[in-house]
């Protein structure tokens, strides 16, 4: 589910990190009071961060012979509470990003809205449902499958819009080229199928484990205080991002609203018809849309010439022998 | 012959694990291997029971190669497991069930026992490691002796013909350690082979058949029988101090 | 041990166990080793980062230029634009040891080739100028990505993310994360070969067993954490992290940054 | 007096820990902590460093009570922490930075020494444990005996007043456990208070002043002085069991 870099215009990045901000702060605050009273909560955020990565990167069998991978957020929730899981995943998505490339930079705001922000909270509200009528597991199983497959919808809507945001004159789109009818079925097809039950069996089993040999190392919920206002606050939030997702965007693409309707009634629709199929192969479409040219002839002998010699100089080094460094 | 290294090097990343080793084995023994710290007995001992494998030279084990392709099946891989089982150095990393009886009855269990015969190796492997009485407990809050004991049960429920235990007698008390060591000794009786690691030469001398020692340099120093031993006082004297 | 240790060993341990036919290819369990080993050998080996000494730049500034490159990737629709990106990064790969090269190659190939394969459905719906500005875009991303990788340690991320003022409860959280991503990543590997030493047949419930494991691996952490910290305390550990303090010229920190200044004067300039 | 417990009991949540423990310690002392498994000689260097507190009784430290609610003051934590100095039993969870000296330095570093006293102090360290070659090495790839030393080491880097050490000599070759035996002497002769939980009796024999044995309901059976000891044979024989 992690987006990478270059299928979200950087408005759609930026948009959906504001839209974040909010909550890490109220994490931070929440997790904050929660040391005060708990010291070991600091040393459990990291410990959950890197737990959470190595659920991400652990293989689980499906069947089929194939694998797939959990994502834990609900069960994450559930064991350190979701403001915790909320900072922990956050934490965990920022080291994939930075330090092994998985999941994008600037797309950082959109994989912590939809895997740090929707799936632990989604989970952890359905596991409180559960809880509240005494069927634990069948509010974390829920919750855990409600959880992933709402961030995938959302994922899905983030992909799908780019088109529609972000395109060049012609109608040729800069960013994730797939609209909401190829983008949402597909994120949603393969997490409603496969993904989410093993996530649901995931959660289960490990929560299932830790209920039975350590009851008490379950999160438990403060004692109610006055903490409406904040859910208030990030519902609303939750609900206007996508509307904020879309006028933030008007700055970049060059529409007018009824455009914009029109697209997404075709988009749906399908009656659009694929540029591909229409002409088929048209490589000279990059050059006309992209435009070299525009540049003085001098610059682009320049640039060639830049890249003859740097090309030739990689590869001298690339053949080297190593010395030093990495036996 | 039971197993037989020839040439055999492993290298870590960045430190030499073995070098050169050339031994051979053969059912039933009781073996000890000594030496330094870092010395390369973990090490024999991971290569031994197929975890890792050899970067040169060969082992054999039942007359078969042991590659990392041979062991990429997960048939064969089996099979060596079945018939080899270890205790780890830190036994921390080897329990994993939510008690103690679950955790002796994880290896039988999949054997295709019945429930009853199941039952009855879980009872008699707690018994013999005098575990009986943490039968209900959870593992991972166990004390340090007393994971090192549910360990050993937890191996011996599987009945494997090579014991591998790398330093089971550490944090015991030392009249568990005899009782361990006696315990050993008639498993080796029963024709199990037993290959131990220990710094202690003063209680597995009595026990131990033949001694392994590495020296620092992660190569085989010196390979002696008990009786050899008992006359190389000089050799002795080196052994009390690993 | 306790006294009643029965001196008579049962019959079925004097007896061999008869082979078992099982046929299961239970390969799971050996992959998740192979990932952690990997994951291991590389947190083991902070990146040999190229040395410092001819071109020190501080490692916020390191950050701020990968964005700011990602960003202008992103943001460019000129090809031209583009290439001289990729000729500023191509630059940059140059003084990177021969062995370094090579991983970063292969690595950014590799990477690359699973984002075309991605979009190229896309050239059915929209054609092949998407396909492949898209791909070159993505794969310039990925490469810059990349090269920050590998010539920053984890340390230079908390230093540069502490310059700029990144909450210090995050900076923590990081930090404690990556050391204990090293310490459960060898505690998980360590389990798993143990498991696999006792597995004689193929699993009939993974899920549970998985369920056991990273329970396990939570409890233990859990328990681990108090120790730890205060074993980190013990050492006078008290949320901050204390660093050899380094020597910074900034003057170099704030030239390393004008190439990607002059790409977004250039961007500015030309527009679209 | 440096510390002292009052009718102190532990409980875990499903077992007992520590029943009633009354028990006074000078500073200088050296003590051995001895008992069967499971007796609760970890629960009690656990309490002793601040990582427990008890459910009854009291724990005196430099006349100081401390409670749970003392030590949720960060600050009065630390300063404990820093007076206190242990070593685990199990030492993986002690060791979690990316190189040896890396380890070594990260106390001296926390206290705000300047570069070159923490590189001396982690050169004298790395010295006085035996573990200069092991300098550069990640920690937690060192085989376990060597892991025992680093943690040592890097424990003794900040100079505590008091030293927990949990069956410190467990996994080290007899020479190496004479070496840390005398270098715990040394220490004990510069003022250090020692307190150490074993099963080596014969090896502990030598060094200890004064030694508490626990018994298996989790009481302290005995407190005897190294000098009352000679005079009790019957003693030392139960001691050479444990
Ligand atoms: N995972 C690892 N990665 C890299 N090097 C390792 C690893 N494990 C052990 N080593 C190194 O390999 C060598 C042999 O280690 P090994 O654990 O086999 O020693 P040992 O004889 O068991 O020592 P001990 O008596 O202390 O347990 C040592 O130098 C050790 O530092
Ligand atoms: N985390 C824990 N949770 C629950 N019970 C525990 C835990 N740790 C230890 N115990 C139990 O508390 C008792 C005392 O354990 P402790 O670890 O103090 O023993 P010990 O004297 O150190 O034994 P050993 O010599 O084996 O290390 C034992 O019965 C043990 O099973
Ligand atoms: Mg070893
Ligand atoms: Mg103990």
């Amino acid at each position: 589910m992690h987006i990478p870099d270059n299928y979200l215009s950087p408005a759609t990045c930026g948009t959906l990190v504001a839209a974040m901000a909010p909550v890490w702060t109220v994490s931070v605050l929440k997790v904050k009071a929660q040391v005060k009273k708990r010291h070991e909560t600091l040393p459990m955020l990291g410990i959950a961060a890197s737990l959470a990565f190595l659920i991400m990167m652990f293989n689980l069998p499906i069947p089929g012979g194939t694998t797939a991978h959990a994502v834990g957020g609900t069960l994450l929730a559930v064991l350190i509470g979701p403001w915790a899981a909320c900072l922990a995943l956050t934490v965990t998505l920022l080291l994939q990003a930075l330090l092994f490339g998985d999941g994008g930079i600037l797309a950082f705001g959109a994989n912590a809205f939809n895997m740090a922000f929707i799936m632990p909270f989604v989970g952890y509200a359905c596991y409180r449902i559960g809880h509240h009528y005494h069927h634990d597991k069948l509010g974390l199983a829920v919750g855990a499958y409600l959880g992933i497959n709402l961030a995938a919808l959302v994922a899905g809507i983030e992909l799908g819009l780019q088109p529609l945001l972000a395109h060049t004159a012609n109608g040729t789109p800069l960013y994730c080229p797939y609209g909401l009818n190829v983008a949402v079925p597909a994120m949603l097809l393969a997490h409603l199928l496969v993904a989410g039950w093993v996530e649901v069996l995931f959660s289960l089993f490990v929560f299932q484990f830790v209920q039975k040999v350590a009851p008490t190392n379950l999160y438990q919920t403060p004692v109610k205080t006055h903490q409406r206002p904040w859910v208030y606050l990030l519902a609303g939030l939750a609900v206007l991002s996508p509307l904020g997702l879309l006028a933030s965007n008007t700055a970049w693409g060059e529409w007018s609203p009824q455009e914009l309707k029109q697209q997404l009634v075709q988009q749906h629709l399908g009656t659009h018809v694929p540029q591909g199929m229409q002409h088929g192969f048209q490589f000279d479409a990059l050059f006309s849309d992209y435009a070299i040219g525009g540049l003085p002839v001098s610059v682009g002998y320049v640039l060639s010439a830049a890249t003859a010699l740097i090309i030739f100089l990689l590869l001298i080094r690339g053949l080297q022998r190593g010395t030093d460094t990495t036996k | 012959m039971l197993l037989k290294l020839a040439n055999l090097c492993y290298d870590y990343p960045n430190t030499k694990g073995l070098v050169d080793l050339n031994l051979s084995i053969n059912a039933g023994e009781f073996i000890c291997l000594m030496g330094p710290n870092g010395s390369g007995k973990s090490t024999l001992l991971r290569i031994l029971s197929g975890l890792a494998t050899p970067n040169r030279g060969q082992y054999w084990f039942h007359d078969q190669l042991i590659t990392a392709a041979y062991l990429a099946d997960a048939q064969h891989r089996q099979r060596l497991h079945q018939q080899i089982g270890m205790v780890f150095q830190n036994t921390d990393v080897q329990l994993f069930n939510t008690s103690v009886a679950e955790e002796v009855a994880f290896g039988p269990r999949q054997l295709g026992l019945s429930a009853a015969a199941v039952e009855q190796r879980v009872t008699d492997c707690l018994a013999l490691t005098a575990c009986t009485t943490l039968r209900d407990r959870v593992p991972y809050q166990l004390s340090g002796g007393e994971k090192k004991r549910v360990a050993l049960a937890s191996v011996l429920a599987l009945n494997p013909d090579v014991l591998l235990l790398d330093e089971p007698l550490n944090g015991l008390t030392i009249a568990a350690q005899q009782q361990m060591l006696t315990l050993l000794q008639r498993l080796r009786a029963a024709g199990k082979t037993i290959i131990m690691a220990s710094h202690n030469f003063q209680q597995v001398q009595a026990v131990g058949q033949r001694f392994i020692i590495f020296n620092s340099a992660h190569q085989i120093a010196a390979d002696v029988s008990a009786d050899d031993l008992h006359r190389q006082p000089e050799r002795q004297a080196q052994l009390m101090t690993l | 041990m306790a006294p009643t240790q029965p001196n008579k060993l049962p019959n079925w341990l004097t007896e061999p166990e008869p082979p078992l036919e099982s046929a299961s290819k239970a390969t799971f369990f050996q992959r998740n080793q192979r990932h952690l080993r990997q994951l291991l050998t590389k947190l083991a080996q902070p990146t040999p980062v190229i040395q410092p000494t001819r071109w020190p730049i501080a490692a916020h500034i390191n950050l701020i230029r990968l964005l700011i490159m990602v960003l202008l990737i992103a943001i460019i629709n000129n090809l031209a634009l583009l290439w001289c990106l990729g000729l500023i990064l191509a630059g940059q790969l140059l003084w990177l040891p021969p062995q370094q090269l090579r991983t970063f190659v292969k690595s950014w190939l590799i990477s690359s080739l699973v984002a075309l394969i991605i979009v190229l459905p896309s050239y059915w719906l929209t054609g092949p100028a998407t396909l492949l500005f898209f791909g070159c875009k993505t794969s310039l991303i990925l490469a810059n990505a990349q090269y920050y990788r590998l010539t920053t340690t984890f340390n230079d991320l908390l230093v540069g993310l502490k310059t700029l003022r990144c909450p210090d409860i995050l900076i923590m959280t990081l930090a404690i994360a990556i050391t204990y991503l090293r310490m459960l990543g060898q505690y998980l590997l360590l389990t798993l070969e143990a498991l696999d030493l006792r597995t004689v047949a193929s699993t009939k419930h993974p899920y549970q067993l998985i369920g056991a494991l990273f329970g396990n691996l939570y409890l233990k952490s859990y328990a681990y954490a108090l120790e730890l910290y205060a074993a980190m305390e013990a050492r006078g550990f008290n949320g901050h992290y204390v660093r050899a303090p380094q020597r910074r010229s900034h003057w170099r920190d704030y030239l390393s940054l004008s190439p990607d200044l002059v790409a977004l004067i250039l961007l500015i300039l030309w527009g679209n």
